[in-house]
């Protein structure tokens, strides 16, 4: 099905996040929409599923002009939407999430689960996923819940499919699934536009490439231009891809960890008996598939899991059964994975969410007062530092940018005196001048001699950072290798096999 | 080409350990020493206790049942006790405590309590029972209410206005038309009403739900508090003297001893309250219609992904919740013949939010937790009817304690549909 | 509305010109004055009075205590003459207003107003109008006890509080006086001279209809509800129940004021606030009010029991005559009916 | 303009107002809203003439001929409603009919007696709800500080202040006390505190009850009714206007309060990691605040300020010995009034004081128009929804709105659309 769409403008109050916007994608095509955070490419494939009213332009599907009141009408003229954001339902079963909105029902409303069921095994047969209609969605590890979204898209017989930043959660294996069930659908005669911030896929894939810059198209790029051309189209100047680092000056083994296990609230054991070190002034790299147990790993270390076995050591100090106050009294310093969640308090401007893990005493506190003069002072001091994209200090965290927050939360984490740093997927999401950004401060704490244990799911991320990678499979750790093992052998670590001849050692 | 990539959905279950929780044991220990202190501080020697099962009506009369005092009371202490220990055990092995423990370790302290409490005198089994069933038809209709509504994404603070307008529109309508049926209608039009008034706010206008239902509440009993006052006492005759509905025993069910005269020889309220209770678990669970519902409850922008009107169905659940309210209002009045008052609800809608989150948003739980707040009202009751010899304002703190030990004891945290008190704004 | 227009514009206010700037009111307490209880009876008693000197009258309730005071201020205001405060929860409001307000002469019913506890109402401009219930109810225990045939009568109340158990306290000295004369074991449910069966409010809700429900279960045939219109409940119960059970009503004749529940009333338990107002607002309109406290007795005929009436044929052919000479004794003193009054 | 947002799910709890700040209160009470709130309150009072107008006799009688001579009715309603608003106004602003000014504004301070407790209870509902916590239990903590407060008041001989102060000392802890358990079983059990706060006014309630009808606790010597004896002179607030007026010193504590929850909320540090509590217990809790404990402190804070309002009540109010019925419904009243201050304690204040005026002003309309009071409940309450709602009296005063004018473009947006499909459909048939 050919897609086009044309002038479409969309505005929030007086903010055009999408300035008359002309797109083509022929049958057959992989288009890629490649744009910085905030660039209007979301905005537009909801624009164009029905999710936004347009303020102005046209949709059409093989010619034919469309009037879509909301993705029920987009759905029924064929277009299907894999989101950025998951549109599954946590608690419902895979069967039940692919059945709303068009559910078989026996007599009298009554769900027909079976048939339903029967779609789930037939649609995953054709592209070879192993999915249990009757999982909880929520139970279910992001790449599969992935595949949920991809077959949920597909029971509706979309002809033309819009995958946003479907990769962000993905391991390289799941990613390179995922682009030959692209390739596969393409096949098949499906239009896809494809979103993502990673060039590396783009350039695999694409048949054609659009970059959108502030809501404009700012033209077409062929899939054989190099890195560095697509991303300074993206931002408009020229960008840095690959990380300056020297030869880590190591130090003392600061941080132990031993026999660490941490078990979920329903008795899963999610870490299994874990041992490392790390030394200061070294980044560690934990790598794996989402979901086998780096999130827990670094939250146990800050004191957020209450079910822990075995001990952790920071120059000596056990931070085992110690609160999160007293560990980041230590010196813990941590930039959660989810900063919306755990990072940040949306509501609360940037200045206050500077103080937030130092609302009890000095520099920001006086005899139970905020200093406000202090506080303003330090934010505007760290907002120019960290180059932190908003009107100002006074701004609520909740409307910036997810790069813009990612900052925000550094600044904080990385203004304290550290003896140690942690960093959770620190640049997920995140546009490719503020991974730029993020990457160098990084670096220079790991330099300043300070412990850093960075946990991404991006190899490229963990391939730039890391002195040592540590892979995870299954809360266990498969391996712990050097900074500059090639990728295929991470892939196979990741998928838990271990590598021939680096054993558990270093 | 090969796109046949295999990826179990079970390969990355991680290993499980148990975690126990130790909270439900302590409870019950806690509670069997508190019962032996009791039995210790005020024994109550020589006595019987008679357990009456049959009401004078019955077709078949069981024969009651005398308890000796000491014997039962202690039996009955060290059975607790042994509750306890399995309910240990259960957490030393499998980490938790089972319901159905806790229900038995109730019912055994429970029986043992009268014992002691009534020494002498005669329990009415079935009277105890058929109040506590009276007590809890309009907690039970007010936290279907409140299922429905929360399940959708639409905290409804408001049943208590609900179950007001209810009582106030079936007396006046009864009066009127002589018919309950038709006060029974009326009712659950008002609930509507008021439901509409709470979704158009909160859905429509984006008003916090919270202080839409708080408001209401009080909107409520204002307009039909003034009303009661100018139009209803004045024209008491004509506008206020609600007839009643009759009690229908249903055949052959009704003569089952002891349960029987309980649940069925009561009136078409209770009766379509038993209907309601299984339709709205079944539809919640098994049909397209509870699967909407529970969607735009728990991720409604999933839900308008997939071309469910998000606001609409929680617009039309809402007021479907409204009317059920408004049904369980009728009780106050109609239900028992009784002329409207001010503010005659006294609390009710609350107690059903509070039943609402007890039972964790699912209607059958929410019955039961009303059920359970109805069982303490009304042993409260029997008890100081007996002449219990703790003093009366005790036993009328005692259905309040009892849901407070049982919110913090037992049942502790409970998880809300994800987007429970969530406006959906379109972009 | 197309009836035609009356000749002249009607005049002023509504209802008839005052003919005298004397102008009676009264308070309520939260109960309101709907509560076919002694707020009621009250107001009945000032319309009735009101009527009679041809003047105008205000009534105001109170939604809680902390409204007492502000209503009695705001009637004083409005030029009210004669403040009459109902209950007992109004009577240190009513004292201090008497004591601001030396031209406003006061009428506190239930009460003795006597604040600081010296035995003397606080004010000269206050007429406590008080009712020694006890007695009455006396006469009802007896009676009650002679009619059961099951041995066993029962009693709930709304709250425990004096005026309530001053009803349960007398009604409980009828039946054990009835047990010394005749012989008898009749038991009392529901109040043992301390504590009781209580409601916990006056809403004729299900709390009320468990509470008769309870005492019903244990085998009573006579049951006296005692507080507004829990009575209703009790008369629901006694319907569901299909056995034969009498009710006692109280303050007014029940069987007057709402004869739908008629044909299950004993008997009630009479308690002449409407009287007592009337007959304290005519004098004080006629210019001879009296500070003197009012004590509803059986003597003069403040409180009393209600007629039979359908019931007539059901008690035995000699109680009205026992009654009479209980009550004779209770006048005469050789009877001893004890409440809180009387302590 | 966003408010408070509970969710009774669970522990899940978030609240979104904005960082209390007097100076966002101040825009928004001066520029943008006002007209709102003003019209808000115009609209309720309408509503509630109409029901005045309704159920009035003289309309109702005048009605019946409405068409013979319609003048008869509308000078009916006009005099009903009339009357009934005008003697609101003299009971709460300026008795127009006094002698004098000292007593024609006696009035006005009688709203600011009545103010009193609502914006102390008002203050606990709002500091709990931005925490992220609904405090249902205003009646429980204000009945557990009356007596606690007056227990101190009547039953000890101490010097005047100190036993005043003591007073509101005890009383204030036995209101942070009764409501720390809510919070405690919260941060321990995960019970919810909806459930708790409800189920501990009846428990209050009870309490109270028994301890007024028995001998030695706190019923008044010599005396049966369940009522406790007068509080001694020395404990009593003293007036602040003179004999005449009841306005009390318990005013000046409120105010004081009022301070100290603002300086709370916007300058301390526990305000701080109150707020972020209230908005986010997620990040909270990862920035090392202790979740469970700001929910205890917060309870004991909120509790003592309804406590507040109860030993106003024993000590400025009614000082003649109370019941269980001492509350006066304020414990409830608070929750509107703090949803009407949106949460923050200056809006809490001037709300309190706008309830406060409807409160005397009640008393007046009933006594002089004979309008039973409920009606003011009813305007009280239509006054907060509409509030809450700009864009609905917008459109019944059919002002601009932004909500209007967005659906007028895109109603005019579908319809070229519809033309531009219809043309296309015409080109390619
Ligand atoms: N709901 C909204 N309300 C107001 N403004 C919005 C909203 N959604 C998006 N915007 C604005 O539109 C712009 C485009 O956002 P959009 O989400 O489309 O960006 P994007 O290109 O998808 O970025 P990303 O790479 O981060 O996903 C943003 O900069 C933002 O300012
Ligand atoms: N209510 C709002 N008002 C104004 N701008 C908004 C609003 N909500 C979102 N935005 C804007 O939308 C943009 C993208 O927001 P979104 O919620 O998509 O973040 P995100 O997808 O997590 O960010 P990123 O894609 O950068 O990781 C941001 O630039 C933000 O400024
Ligand atoms: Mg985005
Ligand atoms: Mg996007």
């Amino acid at each position: 099905m050919k897609l086009e769409l044309r002038g479409i403008t969309k505005r929030f109050g007086s903010l055009v996040a999408n300035d008359h916007i002309d797109l083509v994608v022929e049958p057959g095509e992989i288009h890629c929409l490649l744009g910085e955070n905030g660039a209007g490419k979301s905005t537009l494939m909801n624009v164009l599923y029905g999710l936004y009213t347009a303020d102005d332009g046209i949709i059409l599907l093989d010619d034919h002009p469309q009037d879509f009141r909301g993705p029920g009408d987009a759905m029924r003229a064929g277009i299907g939407m894999v989101h950025q954001h998951f549109m599954l339902v946590p608690v419902f079963t895979v069967a039940e999430n692919v059945m709303l909105g068009h559910e078989p029902t026996k007599g009298g409303g009554m769900l027909d689960l079976k048939t339903a069921r029967e779609r789930v095994r037939e649609i995953s047969a054709r592209f070879g996923f192993d999915v249990d209609p009757d999982a909880i969605v929520e139970d279910l590890p992001v790449g599969v819940q992935q595949r949920v979204e991809i077959i949920k898209a597909l029971s509706r017989d979309a002809r033309v499919l819009v995958f946003d930043e479907p990769t962000a959660v993905l391991t390289p294996q799941e990613t390179d699934e995922l682009m030959a069930i692209m390739r596969q659908l393409k096949e098949s005669g499906s239009s896809i536009v494809f979103i993502t911030h990673k060039l590396r896929e783009v350039r695999e894939v694409a048949d054609r490439i659009t970059v959108i810059r502030l809501g404009k198209v700012v033209g077409e790029a062929s899939p054989t231009a190099s890195n560095a051309e697509l991303a300074s189209m993206m931002v408009g100047r020229a960008v840095e891809l690959t990380v300056h680092k020297d030869a880590p000056k190591l130090g003392d083994e600061d941080l132990v960890v031993e026999n660490l296990s941490v078990i979920d609230p329903l008795g899963q054991i999610v870490v299994n008996d874990v041992s490392f070190s790390v030394r200061g002034g070294e980044v560690l790299a934990i790598a794996g598939v989402q979901g086998n147990g780096q999130t827990e790993l670094t939250e146990a270390l800050i004191g957020m899991q209450p079910q822990v076995r075995g001990s952790i050591t920071l120059g000596g100090e056990q931070l085992v059964g110690r609160s999160i106050r007293r560990i980041l009294d230590e010196g813990v310093g941590f930039v959660p994975e989810d900063r919306k969640v755990d990072g940040l308090v949306g509501e609360f401007s940037i200045a206050e969410n500077l103080m937030l893990d130092r609302a009890n005493g000095a520099p920001f506190v006086k005899g139970g007062t905020v200093q406000r003069r202090q506080l303003d002072e330090f934010a505007r001091e760290k907002f120019a530092e960290f180059d932190v994209r908003a009107p100002g200090i006074d701004t609520p965290v909740g409307r910036l940018s997810g790069g813009n927050q990612q900052k925000v939360v550094l600044a904080r984490e990385l203004s304290r005196d550290l003896a140690l740093f942690v960093a959770a997927q620190p640049t997920r999401g995140v546009d490719v001048g503020s991974i730029e950004f993020i990457h160098k401060r990084i670096v220079e704490t790991r330099d300043s001699g300070i412990p850093v244990i960075v946990v991404s799911t991006e190899l490229d991320e963990v391939s730039a950072l890391a002195d040592r990678i540590m892979v995870m499979y299954r809360g266990r750790i498969v391996g712990i290798v050097p900074g500059d093992t090639p990728r295929d052998v991470l892939g196979l670590m990741m998928a838990g096999e271990h590598p021939d001849g680096e054993g558990v050692a270093a | 080409m090969s796109a046949t990539v295999q990826t179990s959905t079970d390969a990355v279950l991680p290993e499980t350990t148990i975690i126990r929780s130790w909270k439900t044991p302590i409870a019950l220990l806690i509670f069997t020493a508190l019962f032996a202190i009791l039995l210790l501080a005020a024994p109550r020697p020589g006595g019987e206790t008679t357990f009456r099962l049959a009401t004078g009506t019955d077709l078949f009369q069981v024969a009651d049942l005398v308890a000796p005092v000491t014997a039962t009371a202690w039996t009955c202490l060290v059975l607790s006790l042994v509750l306890a220990g399995v309910s240990a055990y259960f957490v030393r092995t499998f980490g938790r405590s089972p319901l159905w423990v806790v229900i038995v370790y109730i019912v055994v302290l429970v029986v043992g309590f009268l014992t002691w409490a009534a020494a002498g005198g005669t329990v009415p089994v079935a009277g105890l029972l058929a109040g506590s069933l009276g007590l809890a038809v309009p907690l039970i209709y007010g936290a279907l209410a409140g299922v429905i509504g929360e399940r959708a994404g639409v905290v409804n603070i408001a049943i208590e206005g609900q179950l007001l307008a209810g009582a106030f529109t079936a007396a006046l309508v009864a009066s009127i038309t002589g018919a309950p049926i038709a006060g029974l209608i009326a009712a659950a039009v008002a609930g509507m009403l008021v439901a509409a008034v709470l979704a158009a706010f909160s859905i429509k206008y984006l008003v916090d739900q919270v202080i839409v239902g708080v408001v209401l509440n009080v909107l409520v009993a204002g307009l039909t508090s003034f009303l009661f006052s100018q139009v209803l006492q004045p024209n008491k005759a004509t506008l206020n003297t609600p007839p009643r509905f009759d009690r229908i025993p249903i055949p052959l069910l009704s003569d089952i001893p002891v349960i029987g005269p309980v649940f069925f020889r009561q009136t078409l309220i209770v009766y379509l309250m038993y209907i309601a209770v299984v339709l709205v678990w079944i539809g919640m669970f098994k049909t397209r219609w509870g699967l909407r519902l529970r969607a735009v409850g728990e991720h409604p922008q999933a839900a308008d992904t997939v071309g469910i009107k998000v606001n609409a169905t929680r617009f039309w659940n809402v007021l479907l919740a409204g009317a059920l309210a408004g049904i369980g209002g009728t009780v106050f009045t109609i239900g028992n013949g009784i002329a409207f008052n001010k503010e005659m609800t006294a609390g009710a809608g609350f107690i059903a939010l509070a039943a609402v989150i007890f039972g964790q948003w699912d209607p059958i739980k929410a019955t039961l937790a009303a059920l359970l707040f109805g069982f303490a009202s009304n042993l409260q009751n029997t008890l100081s009817v007996i002449g219990s010899p703790v003093p009366s304002e005790f036993m009328l703190m005692l259905p309040y304690l009892v849901t407070i030990f049982v919110v913090a004891g037992v049942v502790g945290k409970s998880r809300a549909p994800a987007a429970d008190g969530v406006p959906y704004i379109k972009g | 509305g197309c009836a035609s227009a009356p000749e002249s514009s009607p005049s002023g206010s509504a209802g008839g010109e005052a003919v005298s700037d004397f102008k009676p009111c009264m308070v309520s307490d939260a109960g309101g004055f709907e509560d076919k209880s002694f707020n009621q009876l009250g107001a009945e008693g000032l319309e009735a009075a009101a009527a009679t000197l041809g003047v105008e009258s205000k009534k105001v309730e109170s939604g809680s205590e902390s409204d007492y005071a502000p209503n009695i201020q705001s009637l004083v205001d409005e030029g009210c003459k004669l403040v009459i405060t109902v209950g007992f929860l109004l009577a240190s409001a009513a004292g201090e207003a008497a004591v601001a307000n030396p031209d406003v002469e006061f009428v506190s019913i239930d009460d003795m107003v006597d604040n600081d506890f010296d035995g003397k109402t606080d004010a000269e401009n206050i007429k406590p109008i008080i009712f020694d219930t006890a007695q009455a109810a006396f006469l009802a225990g007896y009676a009650a006890a002679s009619y059961s045939t099951a041995g066993k009568v029962g009693t709930f109340g709304g709250m425990n509080i004096p005026t309530v158990t001053i009803f349960m306290d007398g009604f409980k000295q009828g039946v054990e006086y009835f047990n010394e004369q005749k012989g008898a074991s009749v038991q009392v449910v529901g109040w043992d001279g301390t504590d009781g069966v209580f409601t916990g409010g006056f809403e004729a809700n299900q709390d009320a209809i468990n509470a008769a429900q309870g005492i019903v279960d244990q085998g009573v045939d006579v049951l006296l509800p005692v507080g507004g219109p829990i009575y209703q409940s009790a008369a629901s119960v006694i319907r569901d129940s299909g056995r034969e059970i009498a009710m006692i009503g109280v303050d007014a004749d029940v069987f007057e004021t709402d004869p739908s529940i008629g044909d299950l009333l004993l008997t009630s338990i009479r308690k002449g606030i409407d009287v007592g107002v009337e007959e304290a607002v005519t004098a004080a309109g006629e210019g001879n009010f009296d500070a003197a406290p009012f004590v509803g007795t059986l003597e003069n005929e403040g409180v009393g029991l209600a007629p039979f009436h359908d019931f007539e044929s059901k008690v035995s052919a000699d109680l009205q005559g026992e009654l009479d000479t209980i009550k004779a004794g209770i006048i005469d003193g050789s009877i001893e009916v004890t409440s809180y009054l009387s302590e | 303009m966003s408010s408070p947002t509970i969710n009774t799910g669970g522990d899940k709890i978030t609240e979104v107002a904005p960082p209390s700040k007097w100076h966002d209160t101040f825009v928004r009470i001066t520029q943008g809203n006002w007209l709102i709130s003003v019209l808000a309150v115009v609209l309720a009072l309408i509503v509630g003439g109409i029901m005045i107008a309704a159920t009035d006799e003289r309309v109702q009688s005048a009605s019946v001929y409405f068409f013979a001579r319609p003048g008869d009715t509308f000078a009916a309603i006009w005099q009903s409603v009339s009357g009934a608003y005008t003697a609101l106004f003299r009971g709460s602003i300026y008795n127009f009919n006094a002698p004098d000014f000292a007593r024609g504004i006696r009035p006005f301070t009688e709203t600011l007696t009545f103010a009193t407790p609502l914006i102390a209870a008002g203050l606990g509902v709002a500091l709990a709800f931005r925490i992220g916590m609904f405090n249902i239990g205003g009646r429980g903590q204000m009945l557990m500080a009356s007596a606690g407060a007056g227990w101190i008041a009547f039953g000890f001989d101490l010097p005047f202040g100190l036993h005043m102060l003591l007073a509101v000392v005890v009383g204030m802890l036995c209101g942070a006390v009764w409501g720390g358990i809510a919070g405690l079983l919260k941060a321990r059990t995960g019970a919810h505190e909806v459930i708790v706060t409800i189920m501990l006014n009846y428990v209050a309630f009870y309490l109270i009850s028994w301890m007024l009808r028995t001998p030695g606790l706190l019923q008044a010597p010599g005396s049966s009714n369940p009522k406790s004896p007068a509080m001694k002179e020395t404990a009593i607030f003293p007036g602040l206007l003179g004999p005449g007026y009841n306005l009390h010193f318990g005013f000046i504590l409120v105010i004081i309060a009022t301070v100290v929850v603002w300086w709370l909320l916007t300058r301390s540090s526990l305000g701080f990691k109150f707020r972020a509590v209230g908005e986010n217990p997620n990040a909270a809790r990862v920035a090392g605040i202790d979740v469970k404990n700001m929910y205890v402190y917060g309870m004991l804070i909120a509790g003592a300020l309804a406590g507040l309002a109860g030993v106003n009540q024993v000590l400025g109010t009614i000082t003649t010995g109370f019941t269980a019925g001492i509350d006066a419904g304020i414990g409830f009243d608070a929750i509107t009034v703090a949803l009407l201050g949106r949460s923050t304690p200056w809006g809490t204040f001037a709300a309190g004081i706008l309830f406060g005026a409807f409160k005397a002003g009640g008393f007046a309309m009933q006594a002089g128009e004979q309008i039973p009071i409920e009606i003011v409940t009813v305007v009280q309450s239509l006054i907060v929804l509409f509030i809450a709602a700009p864009p609905l009296v917008r459109t019944i005063f059919f002002l601009p709105s932004p909500e209007r004018d967005k659906r007028r473009r895109e109603k005019a947006r579908a319809k070229e659309l519809k033309a531009e499909v219809k043309a296309d459909e015409e080109v390619t048939a």
